[in-house]
């Protein structure tokens, strides 16, 4: 329990959308993030307005939902994953909202279920800390963290009320935007970093990151770990157009996660140390 | 300071994502400052314009034909009549002009019908702003015209393939462009929906309509209508129909969805075949604001339907949602074919080629409180009904609507077809 | 009892077959009592109809692009605001009604870009009269959208097949139409044109225009403008625009023909690929007046030519022809590509989509007057510039003349011809 | 001299017009009016706008002047022409109007030119009463008659205005409408040919007229002559589009006005004794 103990050092978190193509293959494919090195794993539990998300998620997000998916089969899917990671349901508020039979006061059925099936803690991308109260006392009945987006723009007094409100990590998005991966890291990262810098929480940061390098850049600038999704999507999706072994696909993700998870411990090498030791 | 609304009852709220909430926070600011308080004379500029520019304010007008049907006094609120030819100016306009007083560099919108994107192009043309479009595939195809309205605007149209490219995918593409933009761009929603303080701010700018004709009926008529009808998709003509009648009890207020082909929904495909969110819909989150929606069990958005483009959306503006279940509001249903009847019925005996989402409104008075009705809505001595918006835009999805159908008062459409 | 006006200078009288003599003298005697003498509050029904079916008063806006542009204060009278699209209401609506207190019981009418033919039909389903409308073939296949809204006002729409197809050919149907119909029948010319009380009455109708005008600008400005710009194709519009300033002899009026592809003229052919005839036409008699006409030097009338079909038409109005006489009217021409780079400008800068034929008189502001001017007409400070009607109807022909020429501001059209 | 003249006996008064379907043929077709039994000709000069006429005579007035008809071919026709009976000229007011040269006023030259090639007198569809003075005035001087159409809807003051300018003859419009052929005859006849009674002038009837029957009932009714055209035009363009020899079309004229003057002569007959004779 407690994301935060996963960046003892440098953490990659990366990111699959459950059931992307389809459920067995799925399963595969998160555990070998797992062998990779992941520190936390984020599913995604599809929502069929993901507003905050690019087209390659997009795309996961209609293969998941094709094959099936749904918030039950999302449980059904963490209960059946063999992995030994602290695990971050990523979904959208709606379908939180909806989940439980009629009559329940809403979101804390769905905590309460996550919590059952083995889940740490929720991103809601479309759940800005003005709006969480509800999910935060559920979170806190049934002892899950949230984790709360910081963008670029994030400033002031909202980020105030958003750190009274976070738990686990923050999740800083290193560009304006949504989900996608990119050639470069953008040096609203660093900024924003500087801007944390007074809050004691883990700040993992994510939005375009794909290589190790990258991944390097982003801690060597003060990160406490990386979040990777769409790099690791267009596998799977590479994977389902072709229509390649499970297998070949579960390695290729396996070996990015690799090169990802060292890229970030090379960057702690590279943070100036601190003055004085 | 005056409090925007940021919420009613449980509904509204803001739901978005976090990169978009310190755009928000400053549209709050400059909906309180300009709007609500007139700052810089920010409400006289608008009104000037959206007089001189838009045309207002729009008549009110005795309709004799559908009065001697209907044993009622039947009373037009000439929308259609505004600059675009529809109510949407109302707001694309309030909000363009709200952007350049915000120092915003560029305007981004989404649009279903493509009323609003023609609107939201004219205002931005109108103020010389660039502006950029997103409207769904699907909604392209069947509004061509005001696809070609927007471009010779000099707007860009950004066709928008995910799902069944309609408004809702239309919505999502932009909150995603505002997302990357959201320091120099504005996004003018084109409804009563999305996060805090849209709902409240297009409402105020939509209001107009009803302002208008409270006064117009009284000079005209003396009083207070019986009842007073609109259509609603999102609900912003409806809001703005409403909007200075609601405080008086006596005046019964009905929203008008799109029934569609029917209101049953099949849950397995994920589609409603109608929009009827305030009827049939259930409470939940969609777009940034807590509403009613068409979803299925488990959460997920369903696709809507309806003939027309304009009232094609999941969801309805939370204020709405809200008078509803106060009972304030009395939500009801005019399927595909009674709105094509309404449509022709409306063009033929009074001359006004109305919208497919206004043809909804009239479909009401036949088909829900007049001769084909059940009996359950009897119509009071006086209505007003809102006509949304032209139907220039609709007349090829028309005739091919049309001619699918056996409709009692439909013309003979060769001459559509001959020696072209 | 007032007097109609029958002639004016030369121009004018009543050049008709003997059969539809007596119908004119009673349509005279009706326009006299009722239209200028106000009889059975003919006159106070109209107004209120104008405005609340109609929309009027229409605003003037000044046009705050070109007036940066042109170093002029230039307003827009705004017609394209008018129900139907166009003034051409004005006129139908104030003869239709005519008909009716005549107790005719069938309208007809010809229709060239079918702005004249939708304002009628639509006149006519409002005061409930059944109503049908000739149009040539030509014009048939480059307006559809206004045949299409035609059709479903309920309108019959006899095609003309004759000659090339255009206005000329539809009028001289109509008045065969009338000719065999006269007792139960009216017909409802389309612009100042035709037999006397035609060119009056039309006028008189569509005063309101300039009426309007300039009561808004002394309010809005102050005094009167330095100059009055509208487009002539019949000249209602134009006359309508002009009717209240003629008296004032420093406002200065310009008629601003269509010069289509070229002022010279193809005698050999029959055909002027232009329609200036107040610039270039003689003096003769059509459609039952003496005027300003496109005639070969026998006396045959040439077929007339401008991208524009509301101002395709070889003859004009017998009044306006008498006060370029007079000198009180500058006519001046706006070519094919001018209008289409003006449509283009208006849309882009303005916010505002004119009609082809409007889009002549913006053509003036800058190929005659303006940047593009050989100087011989200098802008005054204020100018009046009436847009006669929007040009939702012209989309397609736009786009496609547009993709024949090498315009400088036309947008780039992929998103029309992609994925229909 | 003096149209009038030739309704001593019921008249055949048929109408072609010039150069239709070319020059020669047209002079042809006229001759064999003539030697069918024709009392008068009328000469219809093309005009491109002919409001009053239906779509037989449009059409044949698209032939005439696709054959190259002007108004001085058109004169140049009515020299050629070898007939013994009176001509009318049947025309637009607009061409009567631009004819001549620049500075003349204008209407003269065209009557004087008609005159000097042996046109009797005037049909002007277009030119009612009202606005006949100058034509009028210049038939006066040159010596040619000025036919008016009376409608079935003439009456009172305005029928009295007409009567005062008309001579040679009084056109009764059988029925409103355009030219072109019909089955029956209207009963408007009678009512025009009555209200026309008191009138010291000959009535010529037409409009519809295509059979030596119609012709007689016409006549039994009172009227002193028959004018035919559509049913004429219809041979000629039957001719025309089957492109028949000449010969046989001036036959065929020659054949249906021989029908129709023995028409009028029969209906003459039929005619109620004036009482006490
Ligand atoms: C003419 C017209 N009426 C109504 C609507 C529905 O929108 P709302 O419910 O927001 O008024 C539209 C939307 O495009 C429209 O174009
Ligand atoms: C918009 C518009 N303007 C102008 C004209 C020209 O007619 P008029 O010269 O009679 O105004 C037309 C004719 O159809 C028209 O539709």
């Amino acid at each position: 329990m407690g994301l935060e103990d996963a960046f003892d050092e440098p953490a990659f978190v990366p990111y699959l959308a459950a059931g992307d193509p389809d459920f067995e293959s799925s399963l595969e494919y998160v555990e070998a993030l797992a062998r990779g090195g992941a520190d936390i794993i984020e599913l995604g539990l599809p929502f069929s307005e993901p507003i905050a998300e690019g087209p390659t998620i997009q795309q996961a997000v209609v293969r998941s939902l094709e094959g099936g998916m749904t918030p039950e089969r999302f449980f059904e899917f963490v209960e059946a994953l063999d992995v030994d990671v602290p695990l971050v349901c990523m979904t959208y508020y709606n379908l939180i909202y909806q989940y439980g039979s009629e009559g329940e006061p809403p979101v804390r059925p769905f905590v309460e279920r996550a919590a059952e099936v083995g889940i740490d803690g929720f991103v809601v991308p479309d759940l800005p800390a003005e709006e969480a109260g509800p999910l935060r006392d559920a979170c806190d009945e049934f002892g899950l963290d949230l984790v709360f987006i910081v963008a670029p723009t994030t400033r002031g007094e909202r980020l105030q009320r958003m750190m009274e409100q976070v738990s686990g990590y923050v999740y800083v998005q290193a560009r304006l935007g949504v989900t996608g991966a990119r050639a470069d890291v953008s040096n609203q990262t660093e900024e924003s970093l500087a801007r944390l810098a007074e809050y004691d929480v883990p700040k993992a940061v994510g939005f375009g990151i794909s290589s190790g390098e990258q991944a390097a850049d982003v801690v060597a600038a003060g990160a406490d770990g990386v979040i990777v999704g769409s790099a690791l999507v267009d596998i799977v999706a590479d994977g389902a157009e072709n229509d390649l072994p499970t297998a070949e696909v579960a390695d290729r993700l396996e070996s990015l996660a690799r090169e990802l998870k060292q890229g970030a411990v090379d960057g702690a090498q590279r943070r100036p140390r601190p003055e004085g030791t | 300071m005056s409090e925007s609304q940021h919420t009613f009852g449980d509904y509204g709220g803001q739901y978005v994502p976090e990169a978009l909430m310190p755009a928000i926070e400053e549209l709050t600011d400059a909906y309180e400052r300009y709007v609500l308080d007139n700052e810089e004379g920010f409400m006289d500029e608008f009104r000037q314009r959206i007089r001189d520019f838009g045309g207002r304010p729009t008549p009110l007008q005795r309709a004799d034909q559908l009065s001697e049907r209907y044993g009622t006094e039947v009373y037009l609120k000439r929308e259609d009549l505004l600059h675009g030819g529809a109510h949407k100016l109302n707001n694309a306009l309030g909000q363009v002009l709200l952007a350049k007083y915000m120092g915003k560099e560029r305007i981004i919108a989404e649009t279903g019908a493509g009323q609003h994107g023609t609107a939201t192009a004219m205002a931005a043309a109108h103020l010389d702003m660039p502006c950029e479009i997103y409207m769904g595939r699907r909604d392209i195809n069947r509004q061509r015209p005001n696809v070609f309205r927007m471009r010779i605007n000099g707007a860009e149209v950004n066709p928008v393939d995910i799902g069944r490219g309609t408004l809702k995918e239309a919505i999502s593409e932009t909150m995603r462009d505002w997302a990357t933009t959201v320091e120099t761009t504005h996004y003018v929603i084109g409804s009563v929906v999305g996060p805090a303080p849209f709902p409240a701010m297009v409402r105020d700018f939509q209001s107009v309509i009803s302002k208008e004709a409270r006064r117009q009926f009284d000079e005209q008529v003396g009083g207070l209508p019986g009842a007073v009808v609109a259509c609603a998709g999102g609900g912003s003509n409806t809001m703005g129909t409403f909007a200075n009648f609601t405080d008086d009890e006596d005046v019964d207020l009905y929203a008008v969805e799109a029934g569609g082909s029917t209101l049953s929904v099949d849950e397995e495909e994920g589609v409603a075949p109608n929009s009827a969110s305030l009827s049939i819909g259930e409470e939940g989150v969609l777009h940034g604001a807590r509403t009613k929606l068409l979803q299925d069990s488990h959460g997920q958005i369903m696709e809507s339907h309806s003939v027309s483009s304009g009232l094609d959306y999941s969801g309805v503006g939370p204020e709405l949602a809200y008078l509803v279940d106060e009972g304030r509001v009395t939500p009801v249903t005019v399927d595909d074919d009674e709105a094509l009847e309404a449509f022709h019925r409306l063009s033929q005996d009074e001359g006004i080629i109305p919208a497919l989402e206004t043809a909804h409104a009239f479909g009401f008075l036949e088909s829900v409180a007049g001769p084909d009705g059940d009996g359950s809505v009897e119509l009071p001595e006086t209505v007003v009904v809102n006509v949304s918006g032209r139907g220039d835009k609709d007349l090829e999805a028309v005739i091919e609507e049309t001619d699918k159908r056996d409709l009692d008062n439909a013309p003979t459409m060769e001459v559509f077809t001959d020696g072209a």
